[in-house]
């Protein structure tokens, strides 16, 4: 055990896969010199060098399509797109190459490539730096895509990754950077399931990335207030785990999705219409999500707090689907 | 695996001299260079501080070392011109008219922020001198501006669309975009690049295989100029004549101004990718002091002169600030307003 | 009334809206010399002149871009994006700025834009020209997205849109160009509100675009089979009209959703998630969505059939949901 | 609204004069590259036929006209060379050793067809041959060439990795930010710019402000060269070299054929965008009846030698077809088939 950073976690990741495996080097918008944005590449230059630690211009359609290449040519590269928000730029490369190029070719080329990139809101970046677009991402076959909300998946979700034949996208929220746990060494997380991260009886309350930790903070509450909620944490957005949702489900009978997405059409949206075509006999009231509202992500800080999914909605939504 | 040629890290330091010719402009315009300015290093220095203070959050991108640029520039256009920049806007929102009030309260999240709060540092807007933001996406400008100057073409409106961008933006697609689009079409837009050689932690010839970026320019037959982006009256005259010549020409013009931030690219950042001997070179070109020695060694300016300018630029500042602190948070309930124009709303 | 088809109806709109408003203009590649890739602009560049008939380099990102600035300096684009597969190159125009513009200047800046792309399966153009994206857009903040299904609306979309001060994305199926029928002359119709398309008690089944059709001759045969349809074209895909989708449903009580998306994270998930929360116990069976395969569309003829969404396909989901 | 220059519509001519120089090659090789270009037409002529039976759907792009670029330019790789194409890479992939069986099964969409019938005549693949496809998005290819050139660089193989495109493509951002790229990391690209004048309908001067292409290249400080596409002694020899400077220096190289198609973009566009008297100019260049010629000035072919080539090419044709017929439909139950790799599956 030890105090560690999601940062950091992160950063030994990193670490770990470079020393494990020669084919795997990192590249993206200043990762090396300048440490990266977020410093999760901090130091990383200086143990790898700057060709596995490979700064690039701003280019993110060509250095992504230049990472499905290079996976293409043998080796494992891990690009990290500064953020979502400019992979906008860059998704040409990811839905009509990367996610294809298996498939369109009869099964002779896989990309085993992997995108990390920080998503989320909350820190007054406003309209343009504040998306939640896992959603999307999460609509395209031939893609796996993570979202390691806690140290543990931080640690241990790039390997696995790495080890995927195809395309896996990991997503970071810009919020989780700071946050410090106590982490065990040598844990191993599988990509493939989602996982309970409190049990309970009353309620299904379903989140991933930067909002577990309010849905847990919403559990605690309600805990206190006499409902006993169990939090499922996504981790794995394609393909979804239907099956730990459904269990779930057909426990609690009730059901709360929060997302950081624009409601009309988010990740919930998927979750909540997959459960009840799956299991809407076992539900004893309404699903109910909760979303961001539909508006550009404003920068005033208020406003952007007003905009994103708070606990005190969580909580409130929880009690309207529990009548309580 | 085989080596890497790596870029040379010498130090990369000001083409030319510290200027130190008279300066060849009437006093009323040498000295509104300088208070032009000293209006953004000032307003800057306070928002650093500011920010320290938490009162302005987000990402702040500092001007600061590169006021010669936008003085120099700004000037050389007509009020009914048209502006577009980037994320470090506040010396282009400024000297284009916004007043320092809206530009603080902006900054603070207030309804009487020039993007009522909207927007922060980073979405500077103000319709009304034409100046279309601040855009937080590197590049993202640019086609922006080849449509603003083709609506005025179609149009047959002789303005011309003043484009900002840095040296790092010369390496997106949208550059390469633009710039065809612009030169194809016969476009009056002036492409001003902010070569400050430095695009976060990326030193140029880590981002272009060609850094001489007015190389670039001449590959889409645009007619290109460099100028020492530390010298306001360098960079005044050369956007004066590029100006003019977009204007009359209505064609499109690349100038490059060879120019240094003197901070951090943001406040998150521990600028650790640069030499101190570096920036100790540029700084020795401040325009503002290289200026003002300039002004004083022709007799234009004396000190007192210089400190009574400071005083009046200071309390701007301060005023501006008392502004934005007496400022209003909107209301929450108007959470969800201008996503959509209203229904017989301002549309433009 | 007049014999006329989708592709014809939508130059007639094009034609009428130029005529009428000098600012109108249409850009994108292809659209002068070419005709039009699907010629849909065919002989309005003899009519209008290559300034307002513009054809474009092949720049996705910069003309839409520069539509954005056209826009905001006070003309009326039109830009045709080829497919919503080449789309893709020019998202972040679409989604940083044309959408985020008007909030983000603090209500300064509208952006009376209007997009116009192709889009979906069907003519074997296999996994890079098949993407059926409209959900994509219609989770975006900002901007208003429609899929005219109907010689009516294909004639009668472009003019709203037009008016409308804010972005506005139509999508034209690639299938419904050749489509053929009677169009009355004059009719107006509106860009806020889905539509009924048959009326009818036992089944709530809603479609849009190149899909509604399909859906039309699902519900003749489920009549023949003694289930009476009522098929819903929801038109405007963003914001969704909800009052007309919940009016059905209480009076059938049972829901199918058919959608040309991918099934995870498609627009039909969105279309069932808000009816689940909004009616829940007006249904009276689960909902169920009939989307396409996760799959990237194979170019094989009977692959690509078997992958989209087939009459027989939404035939059995509504008996599945009646019951029958 | 004022009028725009409209770009002068002078008909676009072959560069120069038909070529009749003797043909400096060894008769295989000669003979050779006349076969390849014959395999190509040939093959080519049938799909037309067969499109409009409907025994091939989808879009179908031919290269007739342009044989003389991918025969010059195969012939001057390696087999452990990597090649990565457009939608219009018939020429390619059957020179690449893909057969002329695979490649009509393909266009069937048949499981015997090279890529399973998944992709079509827009999207042929071969990994062993190193043939990375076929793809549909303009441009699409370029980035990923710079990576498989990457991969080599990083892991010490000195390989050259031709990227094929289009005069269009050259107008798209990622050719631009894969330029860039190539040259900034000093890769091994030998990058093909098939420059046929046009792209769909839109003809080069109305696409490029610069229509030198080279310049372009010029101005990411990539070598460079223009040669003419009809002449495959001239294509051959150019790519010979150009292959050769990749290989030893492994920096990228730029080479623009001037070529042309005699046919529409696709099966669906009506070729109402070219005057017909251009077309005839070019013909008047086409390569395969202007090489062949040379070849019988010199001796080294005579017309029942054609003749017989011609009825082995029409034999290799007619039997990929009969193959092809007797194919078979991959089961629908195996649709979601390679969407993702099965464990212990194929990877690169
Ligand atoms: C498309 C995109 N990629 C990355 C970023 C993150 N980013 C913000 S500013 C910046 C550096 C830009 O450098 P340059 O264009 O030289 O302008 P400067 O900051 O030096 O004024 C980067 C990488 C972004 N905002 N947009
Ligand atoms: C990004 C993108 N935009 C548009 C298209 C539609 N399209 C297919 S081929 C083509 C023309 C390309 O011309 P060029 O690059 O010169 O190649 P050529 O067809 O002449 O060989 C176009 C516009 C596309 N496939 N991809
Ligand atoms: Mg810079
Ligand atoms: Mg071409």
């Amino acid at each position: 055990m030890s105090r560690i950073s999601y940062r950091e976690a992160l950063r030994e990741a990193l670490q770990e896969a470079m020393q494990r495996d020669p084919r795997v080097f990192l590249m993206g918008e200043d990762v090396g010199r300048y440490g990266g944005t977020y410093a999760v590449s901090k130091g990383l230059l200086a143990e790898f060098g700057p060709e596995r630690i490979r700064d690039t211009p701003l280019s993110e359609l060509a250095f992504v399509g230049a990472g499905i290449g290079a996976a293409l040519g043998g080796l494992r590269p891990i690009v990290e797109v500064m953020t979502v928000n400019f992979s906008l730029l860059a998704l040409d490369q990811i839905v009509n190459t990367a996610a294809t190029l298996r498939h369109m070719s009869g099964g002779q080329c896989s990309v085993p490539l992997v995108i990390r990139m920080t998503t989320g809101a909350g820190r007054q970046l406003a309209a343009q730096h504040s998306h939640s677009l896992e959603g999307w991402y999460a609509h395209i076959p031939g893609i796996r895509v993570l979202a390691p909300a806690t140290l543990e998946d931080a640690r241990g979700m790039l390997w696995p990754a790495l080890e995927d034949p195809d395309p896996v996208i990991l997503f970071e929220h810009g919020q989780l950077y700071n946050v410090e746990g106590e982490l065990a060494e040598g844990v191993t997380v599988d990509i493939r399931s989602a996982k309970v991260r409190r049990a309970g009886r009353d309620l299904t309350l379903i989140a991933y990335g930067g909002l577990l930790g309010k849905a847990l903070e919403a559990a605690e509450q309600l805990a206190r207030e006499g409902i006993d909620v169990e939090v499922i944490d996504l981790r794995v957005l394609r393909p979804l785990d239907d099956a730990t949702l459904l269990a779930s489900l057909a426990k609690t009978h009730r059901l709360v999705v929060v997302d950081e997405g624009w409601k009309s059409g988010s990740l919930a949206a998927e979750v909540v219409a997959r459960l009840t075509e799956q299991a809407f006999y076992e539900l004893d009231a309404p699903p109910v999500r909760v979303c961001s509202a539909e508006v550009p992500i404003p920068y005033a800080k208020h406003l952007e707090e007003a905009a994103l999914p708070q606990v005190a909605v969580i909580v409130a939504a929880a009690h309207g689907v529990c009548g309580t | 695996m085989s080596s890497q040629t790596q870029t040379s890290d010498t130090l990369m330091l000001p083409p030319g001299p510290v200027p130190t010719a008279p300066v060849p402009f009437a006093p009323e315009l040498a000295l509104g260079l300088l208070r032009d300015m000293l209006r953004i290093r000032r307003l800057e220095e306070k928002c650093a501080e500011l920010y320290g203070a938490g009162q302005i959050r987000g990402f702040l991108h500092l001007y600061i070392g590169e006021e010669a640029v936008a003085a120099g520039a700004m000037r050389a256009l007509s009020t009914d011109d048209t502006v577009v920049a980037t994320y470090r806007e506040h010396g282009q929102a400024l000297l284009r008219g916004v007043s320092m009030r809206a530009i603080i309260a902006e900054m603070f999240g207030k309804q009487e922020g020039c993007s009522r709060g909207r927007g922060g540092s980073m979405h500077l807007f103000d319709a009304q001198s034409r100046f279309f933001g601040g855009n937080a996406i590197v590049g993202g400008g640019l086609p922006l501006s080849v449509g603003l100057a083709l609506a005025d073409r179609m149009q047959g409106i002789r303005r011309v669309t003043a484009c900002f961008f840095g040296d790092g933006a010369v390496a997106e697609g949208a550059f390469h975009e633009s710039m065809n689009l612009a030169a194809l079409w016969q476009l009056p837009v002036l492409f001003c690049c902010e070569n400050n050689l430095y695009a976060m932690g990326t030193a140029l010839p880590r981002s272009e295989s060609q850094t001489d970026l007015c190389l670039k320019a001449a590959s889409y037959r645009i007619a290109s100029r460099a100028v020492d982006g530390m010298d306001v009256v360098a960079t005044h005259q050369a956007a004066l004549e590029a100006v003019d010549a977009v204007r009359s020409t209505q064609q499109p013009f690349f100038l490059e101004f060879q120019t240094y931030r003197f901070r951090a690219h943001s406040m998150f950042d521990p600028d650790l990718y640069r030499d101190k001997a570096e920036i100790e070179h540029w700084k020795e070109h401040g325009p503002i002091h290289t200026y003002t020695a300039r002004l004083k060694a022709q007799g234009l300016l004396a000190e007192e002169q210089f400190l009574a300018l400071d005083v009046e630029v200071g309390r701007e500042v301060d005023d501006a600030i008392a502004y934005a602190e007496a400022g209003h948070w909107e209301p929450v309930a108007d959470l969800l307003r201008d996503v959509h124009t209203p229904a017989g709303g301002s549309s433009s």
